[in-house]
C-alpha cells in the first residue's frame, strides 16, 4: 500500500488548508453577523483538523488523527459556550449585528 | 514548489483531491458570501461533507465518520437550531461599511499571500513519502492510541466539556431574583 | 597674661552687647549705656596696658587659640597680633569709641530701642576689635564682614523707615561687593604663599624666590577692590553719603572715624604685599586722587549736613589712598588718626547742632546758632580749621605731607590733590558759616527750643576738639613719633627723615594758602554776599549735577540694580516659565499622544482583528520572508 | 552595636507613631525622633573610639545583594545632620494642627529613616531602594498636608515625583549595569572596576540625571520651587534641609568615586552648571513674591555651590561641600521654619502682605535677622567656613569661577535682605504679631547655637570627614 | 500530577456540594480544599516526575508556578463570598468553573505533550469566556464575553494551525521528542513557523501588542471579579506558558527572533503605559497596566535560560498586587455601576486602610522599593542587561516613568479628592485578602531570594 499523498503531495494540503484557514479568518473580518463568525472560525478550525489528518498520513502516524478528535471536542465546546453567550446577546440587544458592540472602547 | 496539477494526465486521486478541494474552498467562501444565514449554514455543512471526502481519501474514514457526526450532525445543527431561535433567516445585513470590506480584503490577501508565500519559499520535501503500511488509523488503532498515550488529554477533554456545559448552564439559567 | 588679657579687650564690648541684647530693657536706658560705655572703657584701658608693654619691648604680641578652618594646604587659626599697628588702631578705635558711646547716652536718650543702639555699638567696637587685632586675613574677614553688618544694623536702626532700610541695605551690599573682591584676595594669597598669616606671609614673601608677580598684583588688586568697598572709594563710595541715615553717633563712629579706615589699616597691614604690586600702587594712588577731588565737588553744593560732612570723608579718605598709593603708610595712617579726631568731632558737633534743632539736617534751615551753642560752634571751628589744614592744626601735617608726597611722585595727582584740599575749606566753612553765622532760618517753633547740648555731649566734643587740635604733635615734620612707632612693620625704609627744604616749604605754604582761599571764598560768598543755597528745584547747570552727585546713584541703578531686576523678572517670568513647560511638555506629548492613541481603540472586533492579522503577518514576513 | 539599630529605633518609631493616635503622636515621634538622635551620638562615640559600627548581612544571592552598611565620616555627619534635624524639624511643628497626626508623624519618622538609610547603605542597590523609599513619605506629606490649591498641589508634586523618579531610574541603569561588571553591588567592589572611558561616559551622565534632579542643578530645578511652596513647611524642611543633601552627598559617594575620568572630563561644564545655579537662583529669587518661594531659589543658589565644590575634585573643594551642606541643611531649615512663624500669624506668604514684624517681635525679629546673615555667610557662622572653602576650592581650579560663584555673597546678601527688609522692617503693620512662643524660640535658638558653634569651632567636624574624604579622593585620582 | 487530580477533584466536589444544597459550604470548603492542593503541590516540588506517557511532566518551574496559581485562585474563590452574594443559586457554578479553570492553568505549565497544552488553554479560555460575560443582564458583560470568545477563538485557531504545523515537522506532540529534534539540522520550515504562530497566538493570551486590543474592552466589561482574575491569574498562566513553550521547544532563540520579542515588548510596554495614561475606568487601567506588564514579562523570553526564576518572581509580584488592587476595587465599587476613578475620590478619608492598600499595590506595580515589584523590575532589567538588551532596558526604565503618572492619578483620587459619600463597610474577606496579598507583596519584597532561587 502506498501513501496517498505521493500522488497528491502534502504541500498541497498545506496551501488547501492554508487557503481554507485564510478563508475563515476573511470571513470573521468580514461578516458582522456573529453567527457566520462563528461558522468563519469553525472554517479555521477544520482547515486545521484537514491538516492534521494530512500530517497523519505523511507520518503515517495515528496521534495527528487523536489530535483531531480533541480539537472537535474542543470546536463543539467552544461552539456551546459562544452560542450561549450569542443568546444572551441576542436576549438583551435584540440583534447579533458585531458592529453593534462597540460600547466598550477609548 | 506548487504542483499546478496536470489534468490531462492526473491520476484519479488527483482529479478527486483538487475536486474536493474546489467544493470545500467555493462553499467555504459562499457560507461566508451568502446574506441569508441558513443559505451560510448550509454550504458550510456541504463544505464540511467535502472535508469528510478529503479524510476518505486519506483513508480514514473513522475520523470521517466522527466528523460529519460532530461538525454536520451536530455543530451545525446547533447552528441551525440558533438561527431560527433567533429568527435570523430573513435578516439582510445591512450594508456594511467601505472599509471594513477593504480592510477584510486586504488582510484575507496578505495573509494568504503570507502564508503561501512562506511554504512555497520552504524546501519540497525530497523522496518518496514513508508508507510504513502499518495500520495507523483504524478504529482499532486510534482507540489503543487515545485510551492510552491520549489517555490523559482524553479525560481531560471531559474536563473541558464539563466546563463548558457549566459555563454554558451559568451563561443560560435564569435566576430567583431576575425578574 | 596676654591672652587673658587680649581676650577681655575683644570680648568686653562683646559682653557689653550680650548684656544688652538681653538685659538692656529691663535695667534702663542710662544703666544700658552706661555699661555700654563702660565694656569699651575697658578694651581701652587694655589698649592702654598693651600700648605700654610694646612700648617697652618693642615686639609684638602673637596670640593663636585654636584652629578653625582648615583648607589644604593651610589651616586658619583663631589669632591675634598685637602689634603697633594694631595698637595704634585699637587706641583711637577704643577710645573714640568710648566718647561716642559717652555722647550717645545723652544722644539716644529718647530712642525707645536706646539699649539696642548701644549693643550694636558695643558689636561694632567688638567686630572692629576682632578686624585690627586679627593675625591673619581671614580672622580680619570677620571683623571686615561684621563692622559691615553693625554698619547695616545702624544705618537701619530707625527701622520703621524703609528709606533708611534702602540705605543699609546699599551699604551693606557694596561692602558685600568689596568683600568679595578681598576674598579673591585672600584666596590667591592663600594658594600662593599657603598661609594667611601676617607674620607668615611676610617671611614668605620676604623669603621666596620666585614670586608670581602677576597672580600677587591680581591679589593685591582684588584686596585693593575690598578696601574699596569698606573705604568708600570709587566706584563703591555711594554708600557712605547715604548711610547718614543712621543716628548721627553711628556717622561719627562708623562712618568717619573707625570703620571706613578698615581700608587703610588692611592696606597698610599687607604693605609688604602691595610693594610689589606697583601698577595696582598706582591704580590705588590715582583712585584716592580722583574719589578725594569728586567728592569735594559734591560736597560743595550739598544742603544737608551730614551729607557734607560724608562726602567731605569720602574726600579725607581719597587723601590717604593716595598717600597709600604711595607706599606712604604711615602718612596715611596719620591723617587716619588726625582725621578720626576731627572728623568725629564735626560729626559729633553737627548731631548737637541737629539735637538742638530736633533732627532738621538741612542747613537752609540752620543759622545763627554760634549764639546759643558756644561749645559745639568752638569745637566745631577747631575741627574745621584742622580739615582745612590751617597751622598749627592736625590737618594740616597729616595733609601737607599727603601732599608733599604726592608733589615728589606725581605732580598731576597733587594738583588734583591739592585743588579737593582748597575744596575741603571752602565747603567746611561753608558748613560753619551757613549753621551758625548769620540769622536763624528754621521755624518759630525750632527756634524757641534752641539749646546747648547737655554735658554728655559736649564733653566728647571737647575732647575730640583738643585733639584735633594737637593731633599733630604726634608726628611734627621733623620729628615723626609716629614714623619711628610703626618702623617695624615697614619693609622699607622709606621717607628717610623729611629732608626739609625750600620746595617743602613752598608747598606747604602753597596748601596752606589755599585752605585759606577757599575760607575766603567762604566768607565772601556766604557771609558777605550772605547767600543761602538755593532750593532743590532751582538749582540748575552743572551744580545740578554736583548737586546730584553726578548722577552715580542713578547711573548705578540704571546699569546694575535695573538690569539685575530686569533679568530677575525674566528669569522668572520667561526663562522659568520655558523650562517648566519644557519638562511639562514631555507629559503633555505623552498625554496627548495617549488622547490620540484612545481613538485607535474603536471597539470594533473587525479592526482588532485586522490589526491582529497585520502583526501576524509582518512577524512572519520579517521571520520567513524578509531573509 | 552598629548602625542598623538607628534604622530600627526609626522605622519602629514610625509605626508606633502610626498606632500611637493622632494625640500623642507628634509627642512620641519626638521622643523617637530623640532616642534616635542620642543613639547616633552614642555610636559615634563608638566610632570615634575607633571600633567598627558598620553591618553587613547577605540579602539576595542572586543577584547578589547584601545589606550592608557603612559608618564612615562622611555617612556619620550626614546621617548626624538628618538624625539631628529630625526633632527639630518636629518639634518645630507642634505649633500646628494637622488632621490625621498619626500618619503625619509616622511619615516623617519613616522618611528619615529612608534617608538614614541612603546615606548609610554601601551596597548600590540598598542604596538606591532607600534612596526611592525616601520619596514616597514627602509625596504624600507634600501631597496630604500641604497648602494652596488642590490642583495646583497636585501637579506640582507629581512632577516632583516623577521627575526625580525618572532621574532615579537611570541611575538604576547605571547600577545595573556596574553590577553586571563587578558581580556585586558593593560600593568597594564597584570602586575596584576599571571602566572605559565611554561607560564612565554613560554611567557619568546617568548618576548625574539622578542627582541633577535631586540636588537639583539647573536646569533641572523646575519642580523646586513649586513643591517647596505647595508643601506644609514640615515637608518643606525635610526635603531642603536633608533630602538635597542625599544627592550631593551621592555625587561625592558614588559618582565621582565610580567615574573620575568622566568627572575630569566635565569638571569645567559641572562647576559651571552649579554656578550658573548659582547666579541663577539668586537673581530669580530677587522678584519672588511669596516667601517660600524665594527661600526655594535660595536654596537653589547654595545647592549650586555646593555641588560645584564636589566637582571640583580637591579635598577643598569636597570637604567645603559636606561643610556646607551641613550648614545650609540648618539654616534652611531655620529660614522656613521663620516662614512658617510669619505664616502661623499672619496666613500668607505673600511678601507683599507683610512688613513690620520687627517692631512687634524684636525676639523673633533677632532671630531671624541672625538666620538671614548665617544665609548670607557672614564670618563666625557655619555657613562662612563653608562657602569659604568651597569657593577656595573653586579658585583653585580657576580664578574666574571663584569670582562668579563668589557673586552669591553679594547677590544673597541683596535677594536675602531685600526679603527681610520686606518682611520685617517698615512701618508697624495694623495686623497683630505676637513674637515667638517659648517653644518656636526653642528650635530657633537650637539652630543659631548649632551655627555658630560650628561657625567658630568645625574643627571636630573636619576630623570626622577629613580621612573619609581623602580616601574618595584617592579612589578618584587611582586612574590618572 | 497529583495536584491537577486534586484540583479537579475539588472541582467536583464543588458541584456535589451543590447538589446537596450545601452552598454556603462551597466557598469554606473550597478554600480549604485549595489549602490542601497547595501542600500537595509543594511536596511535588523536589520530585520531578513525567507521568502518562509524559503528558504531565511536573517539576520545580510547574510546581512553582502552579502553587502560585493556587495561591491566587485561593484569594479569588475568597473574594467570590462576596461578589456572589447576590448570585447565591450559581455559586456553585461560578467556583466549579474556577477550579477548573485553574486546572487548566495548571496543566498549561506542566503540559508534556501538545495536546495537553492546547485542552489546558482551552480549558482556561472558555472558562473565562463565560466568566467574562457571566452577568448575562449587562449588555457590557455580554459584550466583552462575546469579544473575548470571538477574538479568543481566532487566537485558538491560530495556535492550532501552528501546532499542527509542529506536528506535520516532528511527527510528534511530545515537547521532549520535539526539542530533541529540534537540534537536529534539518528541519521543515513548518517547525519555526508552527512556533510562530503558537507564540503568536499566546501573545494574544498575554495581551501583547499588536495583540492586544481585547484586553482593554474585556476587564472593563466583564463583572470585576473576572477582570481580577483575567489581570492576575490569565495573564501569568499566559506567560508562564509561553515561557515554557518557547525554552522548551526552541532551545536557542534566533537573533531575528530576539528582535521580534525587543519590539513586541517595546511596543507592548509603551502603548499599554500611554494608553492607560487618559483613561477613566480603574479596570480600563489596569489593563493597559497589563498590556504594559506583559511587555516587561516578555523580557524574560530574551534570557531563557536563567531568567524562571525572575518570571516567577516577577508574575508572582505583579499578580499578589493585582489581586490587593482588585480587592479594592471589588470593595470600591460593589454598589457602583462602574468602576470609574470617581468612584475612589476620597478613599484615604473614609477607608485609610484600603486606601493604603491599593496605594501599596499601585507603588509596587509602577516599581517602588520595598515592593516586591521593584525588585522584579531590578531582576528582569539585571538579567536583560546581562543578555546585552541595554538600549530595551532603557525604553523600560523609561516606560516606568511613565506608569508612574497613572498610578499615581488614581493615588490622588484617594487622597486629595473630597469623599463622594459616606463610609461603605467593607467586608472582612475583602479586608483578610487585600491584606495578605499586599502583605506578601511587601514580604516577597524583603526576602527575594525565597522566590528567585526556587527555580534556581
Amino acid at each position: 500500500m502506498t501513501n496517498i499523498l505521493n500522488e497528491i503531495g502534502i504541500e498541497n494540503y498545506i496551501f488547501l488548508s492554508v487557503i481554507l484557514f485564510c478563508i475563515g479568518v476573511f470571513g470573521v473580518l468580514y461578516r458582522r453577523n456573529a453567527i457566520i463568525v462563528f461558522m468563519s472560525i469553525e472554517i479555521m478550525l477544520n482547515a486545521v483538523n484537514l491538516l492534521f489528518v494530512a500530517f497523519s498520513t505523511y507520518h503515517q502516524d495515528a496521534q495527528g488523527q487523536v489530535f483531531v478528535f480533541f480539537s472537535m471536542a474542543v470546536a463543539a465546546a467552544e461552539v456551546a459556550v459562544g452560542l450561549a453567550i450569542l443568546v444572551s446577546i441576542y436576549r438583551n440587544l435584540g440583534s447579533i449585528d458585531i458592529n453593534n458592540l462597540k460600547n466598550l472602547k477609548g | 514548489m506548487i504542483h499546478i496539477p496536470d489534468f490531462a494526465h492526473a491520476s484519479t486521486v488527483q482529479i478527486i483531491f483538487c475536486f474536493l478541494a474546489f467544493i470545500t474552498v467555493i462553499t467555504a467562501f459562499l457560507a461566508i458570501f451568502s446574506r441569508n444565514p441558513i443559505h451560510s449554514a448550509l454550504y458550510l455543512v456541504i463544505s464540511f461533507f467535502s472535508i469528510a471526502g478529503h479524510y476518505l481519501l486519506l483513508n480514514s474514514q473513522f475520523l470521517a465518520i466522527v466528523h460529519v457526526i460532530v461538525y454536520s450532525g451536530a455543530i451545525m445543527i446547533l447552528f441551525l437550531f440558533t438561527i431560527m431561535l433567533m429568527n435570523l433567516n430573513k435578516q439582510n445585513e445591512v450594508h456594511k461599511p467601505r472599509i471594513t470590506r477593504l480592510g477584510a480584503i486586504v488582510s484575507f490577501c496578505l495573509i494568504c499571500i503570507v502564508l503561501i508565500l512562506v511554504f512555497i519559499n520552504s524546501k519540497p520535501i525530497a523522496g518518496e513519502y514513508i508508507a510504513t503500511g502499518e495500520d495507523y488509523q483504524s478504529i482499532k488503532v486510534l482507540g489503543r492510541v487515545l485510551l492510552n498515550e491520549y489517555m490523559v488529554p482524553f479525560e481531560f477533554a471531559s474536563i473541558l466539556l464539563l466546563t463548558a456545559m457549566i459555563g454554558v448552564v451559568l451563561l443560560s439559567k435564569k435566576e430567583k431574583t431576575e425578574k | 597674661m596676654n591672652t587673658n588679657l587680649a581676650l577681655l579687650l575683644l570680648l568686653a564690648p562683646f559682653l557689653g552687647f550680650l548684656f544688652n541684647i538681653f538685659f538692656g530693657k529691663k535695667i534702663g536706658k542710662s544703666a544700658s549705656g552706661i555699661i555700654g560705655t563702660l565694656t569699651v572703657v575697658v578694651s581701652f584701658v587694655a589698649t592702654l596696658v598693651f600700648l605700654l608693654q610694646i612700648n617697652e619691648t618693642k615686639e609684638a604680641i602673637q596670640i593663636e587659640l585654636f584652629n578653625w578652618i582648615q583648607i589644604s594646604n593651610f589651616r586658619v587659626n583663631f589669632g591675634f597680633l598685637l602689634d603697633q599697628l594694631s595698637i595704634l588702631w585699637l587706641l583711637f578705635v577704643t577710645g573714640i569709641g568710648s566718647l561716642i558711646h559717652l555722647y550717645s547716652i545723652s544722644y539716644m536718650h529718647d530712642d525707645e530701642n536706646m539699649h539696642k543702639f548701644f549693643a550694636y555699638l558695643n558689636l561694632f567696637i567688638f567686630f572692629m576689635i576682632a578686624l585690627v587685632i586679627a593675625s591673619n586675613l581671614l580672622v580680619l574677614f570677620i571683623g571686615w564682614e561684621g563692622v559691615g553688618l553693625c554698619s547695616y544694623l545702624l544705618i537701619g536702626f530707625w527701622h520703621k523707615n524703609q528709606e533708611y532700610n534702602d540705605a543699609a541695605k546699599k551699604a551693606f551690599i557694596m561692602n558685600r561687593i568689596g568683600d568679595l573682591g578681598l576674598l579673591i584676595g585672600i584666596f590667591i594669597i592663600g594658594s600662593l604663599f599657603s598661609t594667611l598669616d601676617y607674620t607668615t606671609l611676610k617671611t614668605a614673601i620676604a623669603t621666596s624666590s620666585n614670586l608670581d608677580i602677576t597672580m600677587l598684583s591680581v591679589a593685591a588688586f582684588a584686596l585693593f577692590i575690598g578696601a574699596c568697598g569698606k573705604s568708600a572709594q570709587i566706584p563703591l563710595y555711594t554708600w557712605l553719603p547715604d548711610a547718614m541715615a543712621g543716628p548721627t553717633p553711628v556717622s561719627a563712629l562708623i562712618h568717619a572715624a573707625t570703620m571706613v579706615t578698615a581700608g587703610i589699616f588692611m592696606v597698610t597691614r599687607l604693605n609688604f604685599v602691595f610693594d610689589l604690586a606697583p601698577e595696582v600702587q598706582n591704580i590705588i594712588a590715582i583712585v584716592g586722587a580722583v574719589t578725594s577731588l569728586v567728592a569735594a565737588t559734591i560736597a560743595l553744593v550739598q544742603t544737608d549736613i551730614k551729607k557734607v560732612l560724608a562726602y567731605s570723608t569720602v574726600s579725607q579718605l581719597g587723601l590717604m589712598f593716595l598717600a597709600l598709593g604711595f607706599g606712604a603708610y604711615e602718612i596715611a595712617v596719620f591723617h587716619v588718626i588726625t582725621h578720626a579726631f576731627f572728623k568725629a568731632c564735626l560729626f559729633l558737633g553737627s548731631g548737637s547742632v541737629i539735637h538742638a534743632l530736633h533732627g532738621e539736617q538741612d542747613m537752609r534751615k540752620m543759622g545763627g546758632l554760634k549764639k546759643v551753642m558756644g561749645i559745639t560752634f568752638i569745637t566745631f571751628l577747631l575741627s574745621s580749621l584742622a580739615i582745612s589744614g590751617i597751622p598749627p592744626f592736625s590737618g594740616f601735617f597729616s595733609k601737607d605731607e599727603i601732599l608733599m608726597t604726592a608733589f615728589h611722585n606725581n605732580i598731576a595727582l597733587w594738583v588734583i590733590a591739592s585743588l579737593a584740599s582748597l575744596m575741603t575749606a571752602f565747603y567746611m566753612f561753608r558748613l560753619l558759616y551757613l549753621t551758625f553765622f548769620k540769622e536763624f532760618r528754621g521755624t518759630e517753633h525750632q527756634k524757641n527750643h534752641l539749646h546747648e547740648s547737655p554735658a554728655l555731649i559736649t564733653f566728647p566734643l571737647i575732647v575730640l576738639a583738643i585733639l584735633a587740635t594737637i593731633g599733630g604733635l604726634i608726628s611734627l615734620p621733623t620729628n615723626s613719633w609716629l614714623s619711628g612707632y610703626l618702623a617695624p612693620l615697614f619693609s622699607k625704609e622709606v621717607h628717610e627723615a623729611h629732608h626739609f627744604g625750600t620746595t617743602e616749604y613752598t608747598l606747604m605754604a602753597v596748601a596752606v594758602l589755599g585752605g585759606l582761599i577757599g575760607i575766603t571764598i567762604a566768607f565772601v560768598k556766604y557771609i558777605k554776599q550772605n547767600q543761602v543755597p538755593a532750593e532743590d528745584a532751582e538749582i540748575t547747570g552743572f551744580a545740578k549735577v554736583l548737586y546730584n552727585k553726578y548722577y552715580v546713584d542713578e547711573i548705578y541703578d540704571a546699569i546694575f540694580v535695573n538690569s539685575v531686576n530686569g533679568l530677575s523678572r525674566f528669569f522668572r517670568d520667561y526663562v522659568e516659565t520655558a523650562l517648566s513647560a519644557a519638562v511639562f511638555g514631555l507629559g503633555k506629548v505623552t498625554n496627548e499622544l495617549s488622547y490620540q492613541g484612545k481613538k485607535l481603540q474603536t471597539g470594533s472586533i473587525g479592526f482588532y482583528l485586522f490589526v491582529f492579522v497585520l502583526g501576524l503577518c509582518s512577524i512572519v514576513t520579517y521571520l520567513f520572508l524578509a531573509q | 552595636m552598629n548602625v542598623s539599630v538607628l534604622l530600627i529605633i526609626l522605622l519602629v518609631g514610625s509605626f508606633a507613631t502610626y498606632f500611637a493616635g493622632d494625640k500623642l503622636a507628634s509627642k512620641v515621634a519626638l521622643l523617637f525622633s530623640l532616642f534616635a538622635l542620642g543613639t547616633s551620638i552614642a555610636l559615634l562615640n563608638i566610632y570615634n573610639a575607633g571600633e567598627n559600627i558598620s553591618c553587613f548581612k547577605f540579602w539576595i544571592n542572586n543577584p547578589s545583594i547584601s545589606y550592608s552598611l557603612t559608618a564612615d565620616g562622611l555617612s556619620i555627619i550626614m546621617l548626624l545632620l538628618t538624625i539631628a534635624l529630625t526633632p527639630l524639624i518636629i518639634y518645630s511643628s507642634f505649633g500646628n494642627e494637622y488632621k490625621n497626626a498619626k500618619s503625619f508623624y509616622a511619615l516623617i519618622l519613616f522618611m528619615t529613616f529612608a534617608m538614614s538609610g541612603t546615606f548609610l547603605a554601601s551596597d548600590g542597590l540598598l542604596y538606591y531602594i532607600f534612596w526611592e523609599l525616601s520619596l514616597i513619605p514627602i509625596y504624600f506629606i507634600a501631597l496630604i498636608w500641604g497648602n494652596g490649591d488642590t490642583e495646583e498641589r497636585k501637579k506640582a508634586v507629581v512632577k516632583f515625583f516623577i521627575y526625580t523618579l525618572a532621574g532615579s531610574l537611570f541611575m538604576l541603569i547605571a547600577f545595573v549595569y556596574l553590577y553586571q561588571k563587578a558581580g556585586s553591588f558593593l560600593i568597594q567592589d564597584l570602586y575596584k572596576l576599571e571602566l572605559s572611558r565611554m561607560e564612565q561616559f554613560w554611567i557619568f551622565w546617568a548618576f548625574f540625571l539622578a542627582y541633577a534632579i535631586k540636588i537639583p542643578i539647573i536646569p533641572f530645578h523646575t519642580w523646586q520651587a513649586k513643591v517647596y511652596q505647595k508643601a506644609p513647611t514640615v515637608g518643606t524642611m525635610l526635603l531642603s534641609g536633608i533630602m538635597l543633601k542625599m544627592g550631593l552627598y551621592s555625587v561625592l559617594r558614588w559618582q565621582l568615586p565610580l567615574t573620575p575620568i568622566a568627572a575630569r572630563t566635565y569638571l569645567p561644564i559641572l562647576i559651571g552648571l552649579g554656578i550658573a545655579g548659582v547666579i541663577y537662583g539668586s537673581i530669580v529669587a530677587l522678584r519672588q513674591k511669596d516667601l517660600k518661594k524665594l527661600l526655594a531659589y535660595s536654596s537653589l543658589a547654595h545647592v549650586g555651590l555646593i555641588a560645584a565644590g564636589a566637582y571640583t575634585l580637591t579635598i577643598d573643594g569636597l570637604r567645603g561641600a559636606v561643610l556646607q551642606m551641613i550648614a545650609h541643611g540648618f539654616v534652611v531649615v531655620g529660614l522656613f521654619f521663620a516662614a512658617e512663624i510669619v505664616y502661623r500669624r499672619y496666613e500668607t506668604r505673600t511678601i507683599a502682605d507683610m512688613g513690620g514684624i520687627r517692631t512687634q517681635a524684636p525676639k523673633f525679629a533677632s532671630m531671624f535677622m541672625i538666620l538671614v546673615l548665617a544665609s548670607v555667610a557672614l564670618p563666625t557662622t557655619f555657613n562662612f567656613v563653608g562657602e569659604f572653602t568651597v569657593l577656595y576650592s573653586l579658585s583653585q581650579i580657576n580664578l574666574w569661577f571663584a569670582l562668579l560663584g563668589g557673586t552669591t555673597i553679594i547677590l544673597g546678601a541683596y535677594y536675602m535682605l531685600k526679603m527681610y527688609q520686606q518682611v520685617m522692617l517698615g512701618e508697624t503693620n495694623t495686623k497683630v504679631f505676637a513674637d515667638v512662643t517659648s517653644h518656636e524660640g526653642l528650635v530657633l535658638v537650637i539652630i543659631i547655637a548649632v551655627l555658630f558653634f560650628f561657625g567658630l569651632y568645625p574643627r571636630p567636624i573636619n576630623e570626622l570627614i577629613t580621612p573619609c574624604l581623602d580616601q574618595i579622593l584617592r579612589t578618584i585620582n587611582k586612574i590618572q | 500530577m497529583n495536584t491537577l487530580i486534586a484540583i479537579i477533584g475539588l472541582g467536583i466536589l464543588c458541584l456535589i456540594l451543590e447538589i446537596f444544597d450545601a452552598r454556603k459550604a462551597i466557598i469554606p470548603v473550597v478554600v480549604i480544599g485549595l489549602l490542601a492542593v497547595l501542600g500537595l503541590d509543594i511536596s511535588e516540588f523536589n520530585s520531578p516526575n513525567a507521568y502518562y506517557n509524559n503528558m504531565i511532566i511536573v517539576g520545580k518551574f510547574s510546581s512553582a508556578f502552579s502553587a502560585l496559581f493556587i495561591i491566587l485562585t485561593i484569594f479569588l474563590v475568597s473574594l467570590g463570598h462576596k461578589f456572589y452574594e447576590n448570585h447565591q443559586t450559581k455559586i456553585s457554578d461560578f467556583i466549579a468553573i474556577k477550579i477548573f479553570l485553574l486546572a487548566g492553568a495548571v496543566t498549561m505549565v506542566s503540559f508534556g505533550n501538545l495536546a495537553m497544552f492546547f485542552l489546558g488553554i482551552e480549558v482556561l479560555s472558555i472558562a473565562l469566556y463565560v466568566l467574562a460575560s457571566s452577568n448575562r443582564l449587562s449588555i457590557k458583560s455580554n459584550e466583552a464575553g462575546l469579544k473575548y470568545f470571538l477574538m479568543g477563538s481566532f487566537a485558538s485557531g491560530i495556535i492550532l494551525f501552528g501546532i499542527c504545523l509542529i506536528y506535520g515537522a516532528m511527527g510528534s506532540f511530545d515537547v521532549i521528542e520535539i526539542s530533541e529534534l529540534s537540534r537536529s539540522a534539518e528541519l521543515p520550515i513548518w517547525f519555526p513557523i508552527g512556533i510562530v504562530l503558537v507564540f503568536i497566538g499566546m501573545l494574544f493570551k498575554i495581551a501583547a501588542v499588536p495583540f492586544h486590543f481585547w484586553a482593554p474592552d474585556v476587564y472593563e466589561g466583564s463583572p470585576a471579579l473576572t477582570t481580577a482574575l483575567m489581570s492576575t491569574l490569565a495573564k501569568v498562566v499566559a506567560i508562564a506558558t509561553l515561557y515554557k513553550l518557547v525554552k522548551t521547544m526552541n532551545a536557542d532563540i534566533s537573533p531575528s527572533f530576539q528582535l521580534i520579542i525587543v519590539i513586541i515588548s517595546i511596543a507592548s510596554m509603551t502603548v499599554g503605559n500611554i494608553m492607560a495614561l487618559r483613561q477613566v475606568n480603574v479596570k480600563r487601567m489596569l489593563a493597559f497596566s497589563g498590556i504594559s506588564h506583559a511587555g516587561f514579562m516578555l523580557m524574560t523570553l530574551l534570557s531563557t535560560a536563567k531568567s524562571s526564576g525572575t518570571l516567577l518572581y516577577y508574575t508572582s509580584a505583579y499578580a499578589l498586587a493585582g489581586i490587593a488592587a482588585f480587592s479594592v476595587i471589588l470593595y470600591v465599587c460593589k454598589t457602583k455601576e462602574n468602576e470609574d476613578i470617581t468612584n475612589f475620590h476620597g478613599l484615604g478619608k473614609n477607608n485609610p486602610l484600603m486606601a493604603a492598600i491599593l496605594t501599596a499595590s499601585l507603588l509596587s506595580m509602577a516599581g517602588i522599593p520595598i515592593f516586591s515589584g521593584f525588585f522584579a523590575k531590578l531582576f528582569l532589567f539585571n538579567q536583560t542587561i546581562q543578555a546585552g538588551f541595554i538600549a530595551l532596558v532603557i525604553v523600560a526604565v523609561t516606560n516606568s516613568i511613565i506608569s508612574v503618572g497613572y498610578y499615581f492619578k488614581l493615588i490622588l483620587a484617594m487622597y486629595t479628592k473630597e469623599p463622594n459619600e459616606a463610609k461603605i463597610p467593607t467586608p472582612a474577606v475583602i479586608y483578610v485578602v487585600a491584606v495578605i496579598s499586599i502583605v506578601l507583596n511587601i514580604a516577597l519584597g524583603l526576602f527575594p531570594s525565597f522566590v528567585l532561587d526556587l527555580l534556581g
